[in-house]
């Protein structure tokens, strides 16, 4: 096979390189196109972040409550359910099924429907490593925050979670890799997505590798400035003097 | 409520001419990938942790690369250039089972370096105390434990791999998932088939959980 | 080495299908049926009695939209015949057979809607499959006609016709023979219909690696061979107009008059020769 | 000032405290002391109820511990707490740690909050070292951080769970200074410690548990002391092993 | 039996260890005590090359530790060490973690092994917990298994880096006893400890060292305890803190 970089450049409908690579006036080049599906991947992507962060914290402390078995067993049922059913099934259970039983649902795109579906299958695993993080911390810390009249709520809010996030910063910026590459899964409900992008521009084109290629650098631009990011964050959180964050020795 | 379910075409016969194919690779490139991927990941991750500049610089390259590609993306890089690279063409099946285990390796190796750093450097320097060498102290000190605190990380991501076996499509092979999948399109009942494979995939994997989660009771460390 | 040379000296061919498409599927279990799988294995017969080989065993290799020009390429098939449509971009890294069947992509509608044609679909949300020419088609009209109206993309076949089914969308757009086959398959086939208007017309016929031309001529010969002894028909009228495997159903798709002309004159000229016309 | 009437607590079958009773009146310094796993933090903890107990009375100030309609996080505000691992809040400064729970909890604003800890932390010699993070001091700074932040919210009792097992030797002394300091100033104070020196010093009673959570003495500290014939077996074997090194 | 000499070390820009020379007999017993960071074990891990250093010369039994030649696994098989905690292994039984590396680095076969291990298991009397695993056990348990574990590969000499500051109170006294009846018997030891009984009771010599990784003295336990006024300020200073409490 050989190179054929003008692919970028071609009008979507004549298949005709554009001079200047960009579409005029309403006109769509292959370039446009994948530049507006990497927005609408890092759109799902964020969102979706968004929504599992929320639901993973606190879904996460939930399953570290001191004697409620109540909440345990809803975040363990939370945890169960989201993760043991792949992504793809789950997406469409959102759309084709659930929309079964509450009609109002079909009114919403298939956008807000990946980002909770996405959403909601991180928070599992993002629920799982707030609790490992809380665990971590020493029992002493819960100790002395309810000591000084902390109530659960203050105890969490200003003792327990910003120890935990500070430790599970490496896990989570995993975490926020996998929710760009799982945002692939948003073509399914018809997200114009990188992915979507790719599978049907290969095919109106014949250009796989090409257009293969182009959305593989741009999913590798995507996790490394997500990288960049988390380690800054990671940087602005260090707090000074303390080594190895994860709690080591006693 | 419009959701009329038609389970007629459900029959033994669907399950054991779509489904049972599929279960059987996905089983299979499950558990090869984690054997493999712990066996290299731990490789990865002790070059990682070795000092050595020669040896942790490509290992890092590799397991932060494999890390932001999507699988799906790997397996068909790797579907369409090792042929050209070897000059010889090997299966799909093949081909899946070793793209698997080198993804696998790197997400694997960032486990096994975590829960290596999680033992105590004390652990290590008890060790060399008692004139162990290097590869002994991994061996019997180092890595036994590493291993015992890992497992219940090492079992979420050999879930996440047995549901992701189903991006194997993208280059023909035939998993568990595409197996409902076929079966739903081919005798129109897709909804049917998808809720089918939620509770196939949600009983095999929670019973998978439950169980190392009972296996680690047994096994973890006594502290 | 020729792909001829390679099938004599293995004694195996690999033949590109498909799982869940209008010209071929599978049975579930290793099985590929189909008007063009079978076709396939008939072109694959002919090979082994012109290459006097006493066995020729047929690797199924089920292949998708994305990945069928690659396999050819790298060698992983040796005959694609599934839903190919001939075009120009493809003739780029892979040859055509003749042409086998004229696809012409239509529009599916609920039976109770005020759909009758292209223009009616102004305003409305139509479904169409990622990964396929339709798309293309439906943009261009749009285009053309200048025609408003949502366009929203399904995974896969049955993704789409869900869509239709559960009101998501107003009409499917997308070849006949898979609408119909989707149709057909369906809860309530008489809930459906398609409308008579053609948006374009695709031919369709089986890929094979480029520069291979004894390979192109035995494949070829086989075709001509099969539409001359009527064979093609038959097997045509076997998997289009009678009950066919795994529910039995009918599609009753008569032989369309774009495939007769096909078979009249054999040819493989591509898609955009017929847009033309 | 406290009552601790007839307390048993179980974890599962094991029982960890029998049937505690006593009574700290204001001003008062009660050393606890008894081998490993005997129930020490969990008495202690009883009072500020961080342990909840299954039967049995617990009054601080008039306070019913034991009740369910009591508000916890009120009676806890007024408990000072000190732990063996100081159990300063890693990620806040010192002066943070000073003055979050007086805001947050007391309601004060953050002038006075603040000047109420910084006072305090002249009190234990830290002044200098307001803007460091826990993570930047020595144990025994750490430990003396953790009494300040328990005295800047006013208590009317403090706990001490241990406060000097986890210091290197050297730094044992400055804690146990301003502890003393803080017993001569009339705090009533209740100190789970092994420190004899202490004990002997500056309690005025001590109470010795034995392993099931039962209180063996409860008595001054001259009869403790002096009067070794008039203990129990086990709290004798107790002192001999701890005093001999 | 150990030479150090004029041994420094940095980690990074900062020094560690300040030009330390020191020599043991076959038989004696040293004792190190200094303030916390003050490179006590720093200087004891030296021995057995567990820290590396950059300047300097250290000699065990004629062994040279600093050449990169020297088969340091072998050395330090010969050198017993025994850590603040305890660092058994906690996934093995007591009898692995006496066996394992007799087994693997002696290669013992496994018979003679357990026969020595459960003897040294004996001699710390702990031999009842033969089967338990480390977690099982208690602290003054667990550092008594570790003292056999090092005894059961026959050393020359023994480290001690701190083996009873980890430990309650009550169980400091069952594992210096064991260490006693050791130096008794005529092992070389060198010990990191601020126990001061034992130091005064069995050793007979004390290195005291200061931050920077000075050693401030070298001295006879006599002179040390007895001739306060002969040591250096930072001595005194210290001496009186940890003897005060
Ligand atoms: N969460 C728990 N579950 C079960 N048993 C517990 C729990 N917490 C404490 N215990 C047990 O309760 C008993 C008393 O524990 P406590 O911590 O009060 O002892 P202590 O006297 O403070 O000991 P130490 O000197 O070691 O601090 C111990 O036997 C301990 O094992
Ligand atoms: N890996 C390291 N990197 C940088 N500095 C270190 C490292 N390990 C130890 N140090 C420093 O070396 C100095 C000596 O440490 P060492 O552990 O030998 O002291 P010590 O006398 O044993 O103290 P302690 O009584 O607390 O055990 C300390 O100032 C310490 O901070
Ligand atoms: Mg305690
Ligand atoms: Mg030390």
């Amino acid at each position: 096979m050989s190179w054929d970089w003008q692919v970028f450049c071609q009008d979507n409908i004549s298949q005709e390189v554009v001079t200047g690579c960009f579409g005029k006036g309403g006109d769509v080049t292959y370039l446009d196109w994948m530049l507006s599906a990497w927005g609408w991947t890092v759109s799902v992507a964020l969102l979706a972040l968004l929504v599992a962060l929320l639901f993973g914290t606190v879904v996460g402390v939930l399953r570290t409550l001191p004697d409620s078995r109540f909440w345990l067993r809803l975040g363990n049922a939370w945890v169960e359910l989201f993760r043991n059913i792949p992504l793809l099934v789950q997406i469409f259970i959102w759309y084709h099924v659930i929309p079964a039983f509450f009609p109002a649902m079909k009114a919403l795109p298939g956008f807000v429907l990946v980002v909770f579906a996405l959403g909601f299958f991180t928070s599992a695993r993002i629920a799982e490593q707030v609790r490992s993080g809380i665990m971590t911390l020493p029992r002493g810390q819960r100790m002395a925050g309810m000591a000084l009249g902390f109530s659960t709520f203050q105890c969490y809010r200003y003792v327990l979670l910003p120890m935990a996030f500070r430790i599970i910063i490496p896990p989570l910026t995993s975490e926020t890799m996998n929710v760009f590459k799982n945002s692939s899964v948003a073509f399914a409900v018809s997200v114009a997505e990188l992915t979507l992008f790719a599978m049907q521009a290969q095919e109106e084109t014949s250009r796989g590798v090409e257009i293969y290629l182009a959305v593989t650098a741009l999913y590798v631009l995507s996790a490394l400035a997500n990288n960049r990011i988390m380690a800054f964050i990671e940087k602005r959180l260090r707090v000074p003097g303390m080594v190895a964050a994860a709690g080591g020795g006693h | 409520m419009n959701l009329q379910l038609d389970w007629s075409f459900f029959t033994w016969d669907l399950f054991t001419n779509f489904v049972i194919k599929g279960f059987y690779f996905s089983v299979q490139l499950t558990a090869i990938a984690t054997i493999g991927g712990v066996f290299f990941g731990t490789l990865l991750a002790l070059m990682r942790l070795s000092g050595n500049k020669w040896l942790m610089t490509p290992a890092t390259i590799y397991v932060n690369g494999m890390r932001s590609i999507p699988l799906v993306m790997v397996i068909l890089w790797f579907f369409l250039l090792v042929p050209l690279l070897i000059g010889k063409q090997i299966g799909a099946e093949a081909s899946a089972i070793i793209t698997f285990i080198a993804f696998e390796s790197a997400f694997f190796s960032e486990i096994m370096r975590a829960g290596i750093q999680s033992i105590p450097r004390g652990q290590v320097f008890a060790g060399q105390a008692l004139g162990m060498t290097y590869s002994q102290n991994m061996r019997l000190v180092v890595l036994p434990q590493a291993f015992r605190n890992m497992l219940p990380v090492l079992l979420m991501q050999t879930i996440v791999l047995f549901q992701d076996t189903s991006l194997v499509y993208a280059i023909g092979a035939y998993d568990m998932l595409k197996g409902f999948e076929t079966a739903g399109k081919n005798y129109g009942r897709p909804i049917e088939a998808y809720l089918a494979a939620a509770v196939t995939y949600f009983v095999l994997c929670y019973s998978l959980s439950t169980l190392v989660k009972h296996l680690h009771k047994k096994i973890a460390v006594i502290r | 080495e020729g792909t001829l040379d390679k099938i004599k000296n293995s004694g195996s061919a690999a033949l590109g299908v498909r799982e869940s498409s209008g010209l071929g599927y599978t049975l579930g279990n290793g099985k590929y049926v189909g008007f063009h799988t079978e076709m396939g294995e008939r072109i694959l017969a002919d090979i082994q009695k012109e290459l006097g080989l006493d066995k020729l065993e047929i690797k199924y290799q089920p292949i998708t939209s994305q990945n069928r020009v690659p396999l050819i390429v790298n060698g992983t098939i040796d005959l694609e015949c599934g839903s190919t449509t001939n075009n120009r971009a493809r003739q780029k890294d892979a040859d055509f057979a003749i042409t086998t069947y004229v696809e012409a992509v239509r529009i599916a509608v609920r039976a109770d809607s005020s759909i009758k044609d292209l223009k009616d679909l102004n305003g409305k949300t139509i479904v169409t499959t990622t990964g396929t020419t339709s798309v293309q088609t439906l943009r261009k009209n749009k285009r053309a006609e200048n025609l408003s109206f949502r366009e929203i993309m399904g995974k896969d076949h049955s993704d789409s016709f869900l869509m239709l089914e559960s009101g998501r969308a107003d009409a499917f757009v997308m070849d006949g023979s898979i609408l119909a086959a989707n149709i057909a398959k369906s809860k309530s086939p008489q809930n459906y219909k398609i409308l008579d208007e053609t948006l374009s017309l695709e031919p369709i016929a089986c890929m094979l690696r480029k520069n291979d031309p004894d390979f192109k001529k035995a494949v070829d010969d086989s075709i001509k061979r099969q539409i001359a002894d009527g064979s093609l028909l038959e097997l045509y009228n076997k998997w289009f107009m009678q009950p066919i495997p795994p529910t039995g159903v009918n599609l009753n798709m008569p032989l369309s008059a774009a495939t007769k002309e096909a078979w009249d004159n054999p040819n493989n000229k591509p898609m955009e020769e017929y847009d033309a016309q | 000032m406290i009552d601790v009437i007839n307390v048993s607590k179980w974890y599962g079958n094991i029982q960890v405290l029998t049937d505690c009773s006593t009574h700290i009146e204001k001003g008062e310094v009660v050393v606890v002391c008894g081998p490993s796993g005997s129930g020490k933090s969990t008495l202690i903890k009883t009072i500020n109820a961080l342990e909840p107990f299954q039967k049995g009375e617990v009054f601080v100030d008039g306070v019913a511990v034991h009740d369910p309609k009591t508000d916890l996080p009120k009676l806890r505000s007024r408990v000072g707490m000190v732990f063996q691992h100081f159990e300063l809040f890693p990620h806040l400064s010192v002066t943070e740690n000073l003055t979050i729970a007086q805001i947050k909890v007391l309601g004060r604003n953050a002038t006075d909050a603040k000047e109420r800890g910084l006072k305090m932390l002249d009190r234990v010699g830290l002044t200098a070292h307001k803007d460091k993070y826990p993570g930047q001091l020595s144990g025994g700074q750490q430990q003396r951080v953790a009494i300040a932040r328990a005295l800047s919210m006013d208590p009317i009792v403090m706990l001490f769970d241990e406060p000097t097992s986890a210091l290197d030797p050297e730094m044992v002394g400055e804690v146990l200074e301003v502890m003393t300091s803080l017993a001569h100033e009339g705090m009533t104070m209740m100190c789970v410690t092994h420190e004899m020196g202490f004990a002997k010093q500056v309690s005025t009673r001590v109470i010795f548990m034995d392993v099931g959570g039962k209180l063996l003495e409860d008595c001054s500290k001259e009869d403790f002391f002096g009067h070794p014939e008039a203990r129990q077996p086990r709290t004798r074997e107790f002192l001999d092993k701890i005093l001999a090194h």
